[in-house]
């Protein structure tokens, strides 16, 4: 059982590695993983695709067949039935067929869906995200550290990103790393990433909230532990931190720059989700930094 | 031209009569689905109450109660017209018709004097979630119960009008129908939102 | 220069920035133009009495039918013209046809307009124009509702197809979601022109569901028992079941938006803890079922054509009835796949995700039924069946990666992004527009008395479906390589450009296709080929008996069924006579009088809706009070019949050659 | 399928009917409103128990919302079956079905819709 399974995901590692090797170019950012988390749903991606791939060309040769063998054409020697109505086993069969494809598929989904869902460490690197009108703020609580459009992660740590917005719904999606999900007002949602290999990757806003939506784009760079934590000094030591001021010039509606800030306001992020609700969309921090 | 089966209930015995009261049956579940939705919506936003009262507050057991027992005996009445029309009474059917809509027509004056009230004291519906979920679901209730009443006008100047014809006995079985079928509304309204929310 | 530079240099060349590309002004232009005409037309022609008797006031559903259908061809083109402008801008990076406000406006436009006015409408065009016919009835259940609910769509498709000239046009997305829809971020007076068009059509069509449930339970033949009833009827049955439970949430979702907007409430607002997650979940309560509304009625019309251009019985009659029943039950627990990214948690997602993927099994055997449907008869390549042809392979594939959007985590990499653009197209063209196509085809001489030209016929099916192929194929990699939807444009060096430029020739193939098919009605109208037998397409159900087109009171002798494909069954035993009436059993029929109270309500809601929409209470009241009158007119006035007397019949009858001597 | 055989062969709308009686009416011309009478007494009884029972605090908060729903259910069925005719005469047998259906979907819809707003996310 066990060994099959094995060969089975071997020959699916395979499969993927044919596909990002011959199959397409390196724009295809799905098929090209950098963590384990776009690696696993790739996986999934894949195992589906073989399988209702079998069953399309199933339906295609039978749909090709019975259009060639049985056309209204003089001289057709084909059988004629024109009261044909049933046949059990073929009934069952057309029943089964589906049930064990989706088996197939059904269940590496429930299990990748409960796996997705918790962080696989105790100490994530906590980054608080907020999406605003067009822009995208960083907040790394324990770094005291926030950029713009921008991050840096370590490569080989997951990351926690506490998604939330303060502008109409959105999605956060790296599909290098991994799926996306959503950063709604009111509410904070976490999605572990993890980057296992180096690389800048391109990151996007994916649902649609106004006519700058296709410009919300991010780059999320994955760098060594130690270069990381070089960058998180560099900012913490060179630029200045985040004002009221600079917070409320981001609220604005607009496309910006990426930019870095050692600090930030607090509570620009909500913390409290309660708190942050009642007041609303242009929640105005309680304290200056 | 239909063939009459005397132990029938006369709304029954025509045949295109008989097929609108299967289609109003039908309406009338679309209109569960409607109510389902709007429950589905307070049932979500109960706790949202922001700086808003919680229902805790906003809510009194007198005038509910008042409120209830007047909807249910205008249930009552109802049904005693449709009873009056198929023993019938003319005038027994029209009286009570006339009776349910002004009982009817008490709820909803008092149910308006609630809202009044609620947001004279600040706590209109702007405020919170839930006091948007609350009013809109109360008050979607509400104007059916003002479109019965309505309807119900015209059906007893129709009566008056026209008499007991098989048109009318349905019409009647209808807004019957219509008028029982608000009345489980409020059941549940009353159950889930205010016995609910005082408990 | 390669060719395919040249070609999009010239295709700028032909469209700078902003000018001479139609702009949906335009459009709105061309359709009043086009009105202006037409009523020039009529008044020269005297024929204003005629379009008023004999249309505008009828409540015939063979008319109805055919008001349907016409509207439902506009607005194809509407949608049409909006995806040629979609694809024109997306035809290579950083492409100015359009600015992002007007990109955002057109494909809003184009995802309601295909989905609310064309593909919906062209639905009930078909019930109407067949389903009374095949289970023998005079008329639907409730004539005059009926009426009410197309005129309730049609001003509801004016009300929205106005707006790009009246006050502004919605550019939330087809679904516009709030917050974004809300007055914080679109103050303008387009999104309330959406939400009340929709609202208004939604009233309409809900009409038309419990009319056609009515009308399939009630009103069938003598002698036709469900388990003998023709499967599109089954399928208007089940599809207007799933519109009964389907709309009633959308009716909330759009009017609870609609009190946020225009009297402050807060439900999806970000203030005060209104919860914008609640509209999502409440209009994919009705979303996912409308998209089986809009798949049924094609699986019921293949379900007539296989058979017919086969000669053949269909192949497991009960499994279709089961699996369209097991179809509508499951598709009201599966809506939460359209938002398994809201973190809901994984119980749901999984549970979600299981039941969606079940629906891929009644599905399959829908389609290998209809492949053994074909296997030992003998196949006929009408234009209804070529359309059939190219539904199985195309289908398949939409479905199936359909099931690939099921997997929980792999829709976490799918969601919004082009591939799932390409699922829904893959499923909604190649499914339900191939479906009602087909259907159109088919019913087309028992609709209008002649038929379409079969040649252009297949011209315009064959760019179509080719370019279908051309178009949607590319954007499943698009997503792959993380394309969104609804990006106005897009930057050189994602690896984007030539994907899109195919998809967008593939665009420019459709609209070839859909010209000729214009073409080859008009053509057809001025060279008709005269349907004189009834029977075309030597058919198998009862609609096939009657002459085309069929009489006002559709069966002068009601027909005692006595089989599934009943007709059929009468020409194989020889008792085709039977649908003759003998000149001494003629009855005088009653139908239903016409009646100006559909046109008026519609208008009167019409009219409210303006009124809500620019917040003109006043009107608002004027219109609501105007439904209230049209309603008590239509009360006090008591149901009235018109009877056809015997002598009446009898002619009619004896000019087709229907009586027996 | 086969059962409804019988029960089936539905009138078209303007032809010669073919008469069917199947669930023959049970009320109708009784001499004393009594059914009337006995389902308001009925109705009064429940919904005065629902808001005493709130009223007097008479059940632990934890079961008492799930009586007051039950009660609310059980005189939901009082007004179909007495006042609503429900299963009279003709056409019953369809609008059944569709009501049932309509219960199942409306309280799918309210379970659903909680559940799914719990919002069980759980990374962190
Ligand atoms: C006609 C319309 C139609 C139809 C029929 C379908 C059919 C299906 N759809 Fe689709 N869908 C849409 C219209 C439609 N869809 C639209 C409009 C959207 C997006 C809206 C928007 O966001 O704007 C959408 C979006 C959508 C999503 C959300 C994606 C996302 O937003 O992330 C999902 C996810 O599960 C999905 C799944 C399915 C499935 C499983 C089917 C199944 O019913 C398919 C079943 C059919 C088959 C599977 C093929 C035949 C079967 C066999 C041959 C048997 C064996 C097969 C297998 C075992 C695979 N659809
Ligand atoms: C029934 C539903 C339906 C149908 C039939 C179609 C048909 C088509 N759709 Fe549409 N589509 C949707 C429903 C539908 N669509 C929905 C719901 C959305 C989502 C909207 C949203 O995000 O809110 C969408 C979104 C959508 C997008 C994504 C836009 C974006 O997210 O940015 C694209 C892009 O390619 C597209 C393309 C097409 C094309 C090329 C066709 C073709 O099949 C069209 C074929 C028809 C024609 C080609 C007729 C052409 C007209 C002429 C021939 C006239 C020529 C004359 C002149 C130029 C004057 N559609
Ligand atoms: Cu596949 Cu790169
Ligand atoms: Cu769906």
């Amino acid at each position: 059982m066990a060994s099959g399974r094995q060969r089975l995901m071997k020959g699916l590692g395979l499969a993927v590695v044919g596909l990002s090797i011959a199959g397409c170019g390196s724009d295809y950012v799905v098929l090209h993983p950098a963590g384990p988390v776009a690696q696993s749903e790739l996986h999934l991606i894949v195992l589906s695709t073989v399988i209702v791939g079998v069953v399309i060309l199933l339906v295609w040769v039978l749909w090709a067949y019975v259009l060639l063998r049985f056309r209204d054409i003089p001289g057709n020697q084909a059988p004629y039935l024109p009261n044909w109505r049933h046949h059990r086993v073929l009934e069952i069969l057309v029943f089964a067929l589906p049930v064990v494809a989706l088996i197939a598929i059904g269940i590496p989904t429930v299990r990748k869906t409960y796996a997705l869902d918790h962080v696989p460490s105790h100490h994530p690197l906590v980054i608080d995200v907020t999406s605003l009108d067009y822009k995208w703020v960083f907040e790394y609580p324990r770094q005291h550290i926030a950029t713009v459009n921008y991050f840096y992660m370590p490569v080989g740590r997951p990351v926690l990103f506490q998604l939330t917005a303060n502008s109409p719904l959105t999605a956060f999606w790296v599909p290098n790393l991994g799926g996306m999900e959503y950063a709604m007002p009111n509410r904070v949602l976490p999605l572990w990433l993890e980057a296992t290999r180096h690389g800048v990757f391109l990151g996007r806003n994916s649902n649609f909230n106004g006519i700058d939506f296709w410009r919300m784009t991010f780059e999320a760079h994955a760098v060594s532990e130690l270069d990381f934590h070089a960058w998180v000094h560099r900012i913490q030591v060179t630029k200045p931190p985040m004002t009221h001021r600079d917070w409320r010039r981001l609220l604005h509606r607009s496309v910006t720059a990426p930019a870095a800030f050692s600090g930030y306001p607090a509570n620009t992020f909500p913390e409290r989700a309660t708190q942050f609700t009642v007041k609303g969309l242009h929640y105005i921090p309680t304290r200056e930094p | 031209m239909s063939t009459t089966t005397a132990d029938r209930p006369p709304e029954f015995q025509d045949m295109h009569e008989s097929i609108r009261i299967m289609g109003f049956w039908i309406f009338l579940s679309t209109d569960v689905g409607l109510f389902s939705s709007l429950f589905a919506v307070y049932a979500v936003f109960r706790s949202r109450v922001a700086l808003g009262p919680t229902p805790h507050q906003l809510f009194a057991m007198g005038p509910v109660l008042t409120e209830t027992l007047i909807l249910l005996t205008s249930s009552f009445t109802c049904s005693l017209s449709l009873y009056s029309a198929r023993m019938n009474r003319l005038r027994g059917a029209v009286a009570w018709l006339i009776v349910t809509l002004l009982l009817g027509a008490s709820f909803v004056t008092l149910e308006i004097r609630e809202f009044v009230a609620d947001v004279t004291a600040g706590h209109g519906w702007s405020h919170s979630a839930f006091l948007s979920g609350f009013f809109t679901l109360v008050g979607t209730h509400g104007s059916h119960v003002t479109i019965g009443i309505v309807w119900a006008v015209m059906l007893a100047l129709q009566l008056a009008m026209k008499g007991l014809t098989v048109t009318n006995r349905r019409k009647l079985y209808t807004f019957a129908l219509y008028w029982h079928f608000l009345d489980i509304v409020w059941i549940f309204l009353f159950s889930v939102v205010y016995l609910s929310g005082m408990a | 220069m390669s060719m395919r530079e040249w070609i999009t240099h010239l295709i700028k060349l032909l469209f700078p920035p902003q000018v001479l590309l139609p702009d949906i002004v335009g459009i709105d232009i061309g359709l009043t133009v086009g009105a202006i005409a037409i009523m020039v037309y009529l008044t020269v022609r005297h024929r204003w009495g005629w379009l008023w008797r004999e249309w505008l006031t009828t409540v015939d559903h063979k008319k109805i039918g055919i008001m349907y259908l016409i509207a439902a061809l506009v607005m194809l083109f509407r949608g049409g013209v909006d995806a040629l402008m979609i694809r024109t801008q997306l035809i290579g990076p950083r492409a100015h046809f359009m600015g992002a406000q007007q990109y955002d406006e057109v494909f809003t436009t184009h995802g309601t307009v295909m989905i609310f006015f064309m593909a919906m409408p062209m639905v009930f065009a078909l019930f109407n124009a067949a389903v009374p016919l095949m289970i023998g009835a005079r008329d639907v259940a409730f004539p005059r509702l009926n009426a009410i609910s197309f005129w309730i769509f049609a001003f509801g498709a004016i009300l929205l197809n106005i707006s790009f000239s009246i006050g502004g046009s919605p550019s939330a997305g087809w679904m516009s979601y709030p917050p974004y829809s809300e007055l914080a971020y679109n103050p303008g007076v387009g999104e309330n022109y959406f939400l009340l068009s929709l609202q208004v059509a939604g009233i309409g069509t809900i009409a038309t569901g419990i009319n056609f449930l009515v009308t399939v339970l009630r009103m069938r033949a003598p002698g036709m028992s469900l388990s003998k009833m023709p499967i599109f009827a089954w399928s208007a049955l089940i599809t207007s079941s799933l519109v009964l439970f389907a709309f009633p949430p959308l009716t909330v979702a759009l009017g609870l938006t609609m009190l946020d907007r225009l009297f402050g409430a807060s439900f999806f607002t970000v203030a005060h803890q209104g919860m914008p997650m609640m509209y999502v979940n409440l209009f994919w309560i009705f979303g996912h079922p409308e998209v089986y509304i809009l798949i049924m009625p094609a699986f019921g019309i293949f379900s007539e054509v296989v058979p017919v251009f086969s000669r053949k019985a269909l192949f497991g009659y009960e499994a279709m009835v089961g699996s369209l029943l097991a179809i509508s039950f499951l598709s009201y627990g599966v809506w939460v796949h359209h938002f398994f990214e809201m973190g809901a948690g994984p119980g749901v997602n999984v549970f979600f995700g299981l039941s969606t993927m079940l629906i891929a099994i009644p599905t399959g055997v829908k389609m290998f039924n209809w492949l053994f449907t074909m296997w030992g008869g003998r196949i006929r390549l009408t234009v209804p069946m070529l359309w059939q042809l190219a539904f199985i392979p195309t289908f398949v594939v939409g479905g199936a990666t359909g099931v690939m959007l099921a997997a929980v985590p792999a829709d976490y990499q799918y969601h919004n992004s082009y591939f799932m653009i390409a699922h829904f197209h893959n499923v909604i063209v190649g499914g339900t527009v191939f479906g009602v196509l087909s259907g159109m085809y088919y019913w087309w001489p028992k609709m209008f008395g002649w038929k379409l030209n079969q040649r252009q016929a297949t011209w315009a099916f064959a760019f179509f479906v080719a370019g279908f192929w051309v178009t949607f194929m590319p954007q499943y990699f698009l997503g792959l390589e993380g394309m969104t939807r609804r990006m106005a444009t897009y930057p050189a060096g994602l690896g984007w450009t030539s994907l899109n430029w195919w998809s967008t020739m593939g665009s420019y193939l459709m609209a070839v296709g859909f010209l000729i098919m214009v073409y080859n009605i008009i053509w057809s109208r001025l060279h008709p080929d005269w349907d004189t037998t009834g029977d075309p397409w030597d058919g198998r159900t009862l609609e096939w008996s009657l002459p085309s087109p069929a009489p006002e009171y559709n069966f002068a002798r009601i027909p005692h069924v006595r089989s599934r494909d009943e007709w059929w069954a009468m020409k194989r035993e020889g008792r085709t006579d039977d649908v003759k009436i003998s000149a001494d059993s003629v009855q005088p029929i009653h139908v239903p009088r016409n009646s100006a109270m559909p046109i008026m309500l519609a208008a009167a809601f019409f009219v409210g809706s303006i009124g809500m929409v620019f917040s003109w209470f006043w009107m608002a009241i004027l219109g609501g009070l105007g439904v209230v009158a049209a309603l008590a007119y239509g009360s006090f006035a008591d149901y009235s019949e018109l009877t056809i007397d015997a002598a009446h019949v009898l002619k009619t009858e004896a000019a087709m050659g229907r009586v027996d001597s | 399928m086969d059962g409804e055989e019988q029960i089936d062969t539905a009138p078209t709308g303007h032809g010669d009917e073919v008469e069917v009686g199947f669930l023959a009416p049970r009320i109708h011309a009784a001499p004393f409103p009594g059914m009337q009478i006995t389902g308001y007494v009925l109705s009064m009884a429940l919904t005065l128990a629902a808001f005493g029972l709130v009223a007097y605090h008479w059940l632990p908060l934890s079961s008492l919302v799930t009586v007051i729903l039950v009660l609310a259910f059980i005189q939901a069925a009082l007004q179909l079956g007495i006042f609503m005719h429900l299963r009279e005469a003709r056409g019953t047998a369809w609008h059944l079905p569709v009501l049932a259906l309509a219960l199942f979907v409306g309280l799918g819809i309210v379970g659903f819709s909680i559940w799914i707003m719990l919002f069980k996310s759980g990374v962190s």
